[in-house]
């Protein structure tokens, strides 16, 4: 088991190398010189031009630009936003929460109706729960969010309002973060109003950034399950004379759930970054909204940072993913 | 050349020789471990006669699919010497391979999988000519036609697709494919083992009507030996990469001199109970290829092995009128 | 010698082309049936826009700003769908939103499933190192969220359609390119591609005429659904101001600039975005129903 | 009384293409203790007997029969619930794919003790013990360690020892078999086969081999049921049966083997190719593949009649079971 997790990491190293290379790369084709936009001046004489340069590096070679960039993230400098000068990565751990908190109730909403709904419509297959299940799950596929965001806050905030429209928490209170989470911070601060006010808050923007892993979740659920009951060691287990239940909610479930748990852990890291739209629909200050600021403010080491530290935590759900994928699977867990 | 004595029985010409073929295989075993090797083929040899069959035999893992993957060159040999015709193989260009290669032809186990489904059969067919030939359509297809007639399908099927026929019907496709290059061998790794009995029966005669036609040398790989007993002239038995016994089919049949050989003979179902053997159960599973016992690599489910076997690897020798590599051969009577 | 050969005789009747027992099982399909007509229907006013709009879609009725649509107090026949912020008919505005939308799809899947399919084939058939890193590059891209890399593409290139529609076709790639990849590794190794390779192909035919027409069905699948995602990303980025700029009338930019008329004037926040969804859900109806009729295991 | 006795059982499936009969009224009894063998090529019907004997056919698969009882239990009326409690216990089966068949996610301990604890109620040391009993009667070295192991580390021919251990778990009164040594090698084969029938006669268990093929019946059945088109078209003792088949059917198939071929050149085939769906015929399914059809054949369907100790459903049974010195070479 060591040895799998072991060669799964190892498997990681050269992606992370990538990555750190692309955000590195990418940086360089912006348009227009990095100076000026750092410096903040025009028509700065090409002495000081040269200078600052110098002070940033950017005199080297490309190559030893890119081993000092590497080398400063190894030692967790991820550079320093433009705007605010405070490094990247404090800006990312205090934000980082917040996208994490929506990203993991949007999980556990697709989760836990799109597997159950998924289950019973592949038992049911072609009943009209089936079509039922597909039918939505497909809409929701289709479901362009920035725009289904707008109908909720248009029905639920605005004609019932039983919602709030933006933000994490109302105004009127105050918590002192300690975990990030606001679920945990208010419970910790023995806040249950505030407990309150923050999961009305999470309600709709969980809602919309479920939607899409939700369709997500059914749809491989169904078709995992469709696929493992067709299988020959199905009919050993109804041979075996065990009950309709057992065979599928044991037998049958647990060789589906191997698919399905990958695709629930890439939905994790997808869910990181597609929280940009959430986030800016319902002002929501975590890590997406703030990309978005730094690209409208140009703070192009931001997004850089930003970027790569995204990446790295959607490359360390994945290898999650991986160990648990070897976890259900014996069959890769004892792969030679 | 040992195996010369063993088989040339008429004086038709060889067209297919083999000398010590080997195919290796490096395995890997995981980021942590080192690379096994794996002996699928471990030192053939072989010659084949026009107008002969010679068939190949042995269970799973024994090698004889790789040993017609390397005959054909569809994976070269790791090293050996191979003839077409009495012009070696080996070593040579791209172009002048492709010209060899018309001589040596092949017919694949399962019908299904071996005709490509987006191609009519006349498409199928005239694909070898399409690649080697500068024939003109109308003439390709002519002789695609004519093939098929020929291997029993009916002419106005030429351009229909694999899925449409049955899979007795898809083997009659897959050897006229085959056949279109003129080739003077024909490899054919389990042909009819995917076929019903009574479908087996109508390509076995098929193929036998063929050879006789057409003059040409069978390379039958089979598991069957009551197939094999009726199609083959000579028989090679194989076991983990290795010939065990190779001589005329009626030599090793009627007075098997491998212990391995006796145990297939005695677990192939006879319908006939006057046809069964004396019962010897076999001893323990298949070896591992990875990791092959030492010795003669089949002590351990021998019931005859001795110390020796397990120490000591024994040679294809002439033993009786064909080859046999077992230390205790004389004793099998 | 054949003569004693008879024929094992098939029946005489004629089996039917493959395009008609495609479109047999196709047809069994009512969802799918629908979300082609849809993809008709958009199509042609995608095509026709010019002779089909009511007004130019960037003509301002000062007279007529933010018009209720027909059926609403206050709407009229001459706005059939309403009017925006500044006038400008949302019907119209829609039809030619509509060209944008087809030919974003158009382009991204044409882009994203050329670039693909070349790496996919070639990390497929030659394998080794050039296997190796080509599906190396293509896990990289991979372990991106696709929004974000779409979002940072379309940052670094700058705003506007052309490089959305750049920045949506680089997200995409990797996904044609492991699925060219696996479906070659499925098929080389079939003993019919051995069969051409003793027969003597070399690898360009292999690859082009063997192998490629076998791998075909997966990828109209996916390119079809491409088409959704294409539109639906495409849109996004306009929502966040890095895709088409107004006052292109592409849907998701059409949505963002009337945003803080969510509450007075719902129409303009509505038509929009009712139209991604209705284009977006007929792509993936019809991407279903195509898998369900060229997939060869349903089929049997 | 038979241990299970089939009058006229006919299974059908409901496909998109229309309703199609794979089994059409056919009869099977097995005693206690009795080895039965069922042949026939692909599409026969065999399996989906099997099947039907075990109700493990799927919902769209529809089942009809005058009689179906199994120890005197009427199998056409007993509710699942009650059902579930026969199959796994006292009826068991044996499938083709030893390598699919086992569960890949649980361990070979887990899917033998769940027969046990679901049938017998067993759990703890006792169900231990009686699992390791089970592995070490079948053949399986080192039985303790196996239990642990999963089905991918497993041969082929171990899987198939594992899914026999699981079957006799609860002392079946009756394993079917459904061809369970296809997908292995020939030594192999040799090593079930003989397993299979030590177990067999050990527990006075009564045995359905399904098999295409011929030899494996000869050598294990005591009587055998030849099935073309999804009918039964001979049934007999095994001796008999392949010293004198009566049924052209059954004749024709012998002489297509090359093993009753020796010294011949050509093997006798049997023209044309059983009937599909759509193009059953009139009269006897065998017919128009018959050299022996006459009018009568062709329009008239032949029921099961009486000969020689079994019954064969043809109206001119073969008089001394050969087809003649030329066989079926047309």
């Amino acid at each position: 088991m060591l040895r799998f997790i072991l060669t799964r990491v190892s498997l990681v190293i050269p992606t992370f190398l990538g990555i750190t290379f692309l955000t590195f790369i990418l940086i360089r084709l912006v348009p227009g010189d990095p100076i000026e936009v750092r410096v903040g001046e025009r028509g700065i004489s090409p002495e000081r031009l040269a200078q600052f340069r110098h002070e940033l590096g950017l005199d080297l070679p490309l190559w030893r630009q890119f081993l000092d960039y590497v080398w400063n993230i190894l030692h967790g400098d991820f550079g320093v936003s433009l705007i605010t000068h405070n490094p990247v990565l404090t800006e990312f751990i205090t934000l980082f929460p917040a996208t994490l908190e929506l990203a993991l109730t949007a999980m556990l909403f697709a989760t836990v109706i799109g597997l159950p709904a998924g289950i019973l419509a592949a038992v049911k297959r072609g009943s009209l729960f089936d079509h039922g299940v597909m039918g939505i799950s497909l809409t929701g596929y289709s479901m362009p969010i920035f725009w289904w965001g707008l109908l909720l806050i248009l029905f639920f905030s605005v004609a019932l309002g039983w919602t709030p429209v933006s933000g994490r928490l109302d105004l009127l209170y105050y918590i002192e973060p300690q975990t990030g989470f606001m679920l945990i911070d208010t419970l910790m601060a023995g806040e249950y109003d505030a407990f309150r006010s923050a999961l009305r808050h999470l309600i709709l923007p969980t809602i919309v950034l479920g939607t899409v892993p939700l369709a997500v979740v059914a749809r491989m659920t169904r078709s995992a399950m469709l696929e493992v009951l067709g299988e020959d060691y199905i009919r050993t287990a109804h041979a075996k004379g065990l009950s309709d239940t057992r065979v599928i909610g044991m037998h049958a479930l647990r060789n589906a759930l191997i698919p399905v748990v990958t695709v629930i852990g890439l939905q994790v890291g997808t869910l990181l970054g597609g929280a940009i739209l959430t986030e800016t629909i319902f002002s929501w200050p975590g890590i997406g909204k703030w990309l978005i600021e730094s690209i409208g403010r140009r703070d192009y080491p931001a997004l850089q940072g930003g970027v790569l530290l995204i990446a790295t935590s959607v490359i360390a759900v994945n290898l999650l993913v991986d160990v648990m994928y070897g976890v259900l699977n014996p069959r890769i867990r004892h792969a030679r | 050349m040992t195996s010369t004595t063993t088989q040339t029985t008429t004086d038709s010409p060889v067209v297919l020789e083999a000398h010590n073929l080997r195919k290796h295989y490096a395995v890997k075993r995981g980021v942590f471990k080192p690379m096994a090797t794996v002996k699928a083929l471990d030192g053939v040899s072989f010659q084949l006669q026009a107008g002969r069959t010679l068939a190949v035999v042995g269970e799973s893992g024994c090698g004889k699919s790789t040993l017609a993957r390397s005959v054909t060159m569809i994976e070269p040999p790791s090293s050996g010497e191979l003839h077409y015709d009495g012009r070696t193989v080996l070593g040579r260009s791209a172009a002048e391979l492709k010209e060899l290669r018309r001589t040596v032809q092949m017919v694949f186990q399962n019908p299904y999988g071996s005709l490509n489904p987006r191609k009519t059969v006349g498409s199928i067919l005239t694909e070898p000519l399409v690649i080697n030939t500068d024939m003109p359509k109308d003439e390709r297809r002519a002789r695609a036609v004519a093939m098929m007639g020929k291997v029993g399908l009916r002419p106005d099927q030429v351009d229909r697709y694999p899925h449409m026929f049955s899979g007795g019907q898809r083997q009659r496709i897959a050897i006229a494919r085959a056949l279109m290059l003129n080739p003077r061998v024909v490899v054919a790794d389990e042909p009819v083992s995917a076929l019903d009995v009574s479908i087996q029966a109508q390509v076995l005669n098929l193929m036998m009507d063929l050879q006789e036609e057409l003059n040409l040398a069978y390379l039958f790989i089979s598991h069957d030996l009551s197939v094999v007993r009726h199609i083959a002239d000579a028989i090679m038995v194989m076991y983990l990469g290795k010939p065990v016994e190779h001589g005329a089919k009626d030599v090793v049949f009627n007075r098997p001199r491998h212990p391995y050989t006796r145990i297939l003979l005695a677990a192939t179902p006879r319908v006939n109970p006057a046809l069964r053997v004396e019962r010897v159960i076999p001893k323990g599973e298949l070896p591992s290829p990875l990791n092959p016992p030492p010795g003669c690599s089949f002590h351990k489910r021998c019931p005859f092995a001795t110390d020796r076997c397990a120490a000591e690897v024994p040679a294809l020798r002439p033993v009786d009128d064909r080859l046999v590599a077992c230390h205790h051969a004389e004793q099998m009577t | 010698m054949s003569a004693s050969q008879s024929p094992a005789a098939a029946p005489v009747s004629r089996p039917p082309h493959p395009l008609l027992e495609f479109w047999y099982h196709f047809k069994q399909n009512k969802g799918s049936l629908l979300g082609l007509a849809v993809i008709l229907a958009i199509t042609v006013i995608a095509v026709f826009a010019e002779w089909l709009a009511p007004h130019d879609p960037n003509i301002q009725f000062r007279e007529a700003i933010l018009t209720p649509p027909v059926w609403a107090d206050g709407g009229s026949w001459r706005f059939i769908l309403g009017t925006d912020d500044i006038g400008r008919d949302m019907l119209s505005r829609l039809m030619y939103g509509a060209r944008l939308s087809m030919m974003i799809g158009l382009i991204v899947v044409t882009l994203s499933l050329a670039v693909g399919l070349a790496f996919g084939m070639v990390a497929g058939f030659f394998g080794g190192m050039v296997d190796v890193l080509i599906m190396r590059v293509m896990d990289i891209l991979l372990a991106l969220p696709s929004m974000l890399l779409a979002v940072v593409v379309a940052a670094i290139l700058g705003p506007g359609l052309v490089n959305a529609m750049l920045a949506v076709s680089v997200v995409v790639i990797p996904h044609y390119a492991r699925l060219t990849r696996a479906a070659v590794l499925a098929e080389v190794n079939r003993d019919y591609v051995i069969a051409s390779r003793v027969a003597g192909a070399g690898p360009l035919r292999l690859m082009l005429i063997v192998v490629l027409p076998n791998c075909v069905a997966p990828l109209i699948v996916q390119a079809t659904l491409g088409f959704s995602t294409a539109i639906l990303d495409a849109a996004a980025l306009g929502f966040l101001g890095l895709g088409a700029q107004p006052p292109t009338p592409e849907w998701g930019t059409m949505l963002a600039s009337s945003l803080q008329f969510l509450q007075r004037a719902p129409w303009v926040v509505t038509w929009p975005g009712v139209s991604i969804l209705v284009t977006v859900l007929a792509f993936n109806l019809l991407g279903d129903g195509l898998r369900d009729a060229l997939d060869p295991k349903l089929k049997r | 009384m038979p241990l299970l006795d089939i009058k006229n059982l006919s299974v059908e499936f409901t496909t998109r293409a229309g309703t199609f009969r794979a089994v059409d009224g056919i009869d099977l009894t097995v005693d206690e203790g009795e080895v039965v063998g069922i042949v026939g090529e692909s599409g026969s019907g065999k399996s989906v007997t099997s099947l039907a004997v075990m109700g493990l056919l799927g919902s769209n698969g529809r089942i009809v029969a005058d009689r179906m009882n199994f120890g005197g239990t009427d199998l056409l009326t007993l509710a699942p619930s009650k059902r579930r409690k026969i199959t796994g216990k006292d009826i068991a089966m044996v499938f083709q794919e030893p390598m699919t068949s086992l569960n890949p996610c649980f361990t070979v301990g887990f899917q033998i003790m769940e027969t046990l604890r679901v049938h017998e109620g067993l759990s703890g040391k006792a169900l231990r013990h009686r699992a390791i009993a089970l592995l070490e009667q079948v053949g399986i070295p080192a039985p303790e360690t196996r239990l642990s192991a999963f089905p991918h580390q497993l041969s082929g021919g171990m899987s198939q020892r594992v899914m026999i251990a699981i079957a006799i778990a609860c002392n079946p009164r009756l394993l079917v078999a459904d061809e369970p040594t296809t997908a292995l090698d020939v030594t192999i084969q040799k090593q079930i086969l003989d397993l299979l029938v030590r177990l067999q006669k050990e527990r006075g268990m009564a045995l359905i081999l399904i098999t295409h093929d011929m030899g494996v019946v000869a050598e294990t059945a005591q009587r055998v049921a030849v099935m073309y088109a999804g009918q039964v078209a001979e049934t007999r003792p095994v001796a008999d049966l392949f010293a004198r088949p009566r049924h052209p059917y059954t004749g024709a198939l012998l002489d297509a083997l090359p093993e009753r071929a020796l010294g011949k050149r050509r093997l006798p085939t049997i023209p044309g190719m059983v009937p599909g769906i759509a193009d059953r015929p009139a009269g006897c399914l065998f017919g128009p593949r018959c050299r022996f059809a006459t009018d009568r054949c062709r329009a008239e369907r032949p029921a099961l009649t009486e000969v020689d100790n079994g019954r064969a459903r043809c109206f001119f049974p073969l008089p001394d079971g050969h087809l003649g010195a030329e066989g079926a070479i047309q």
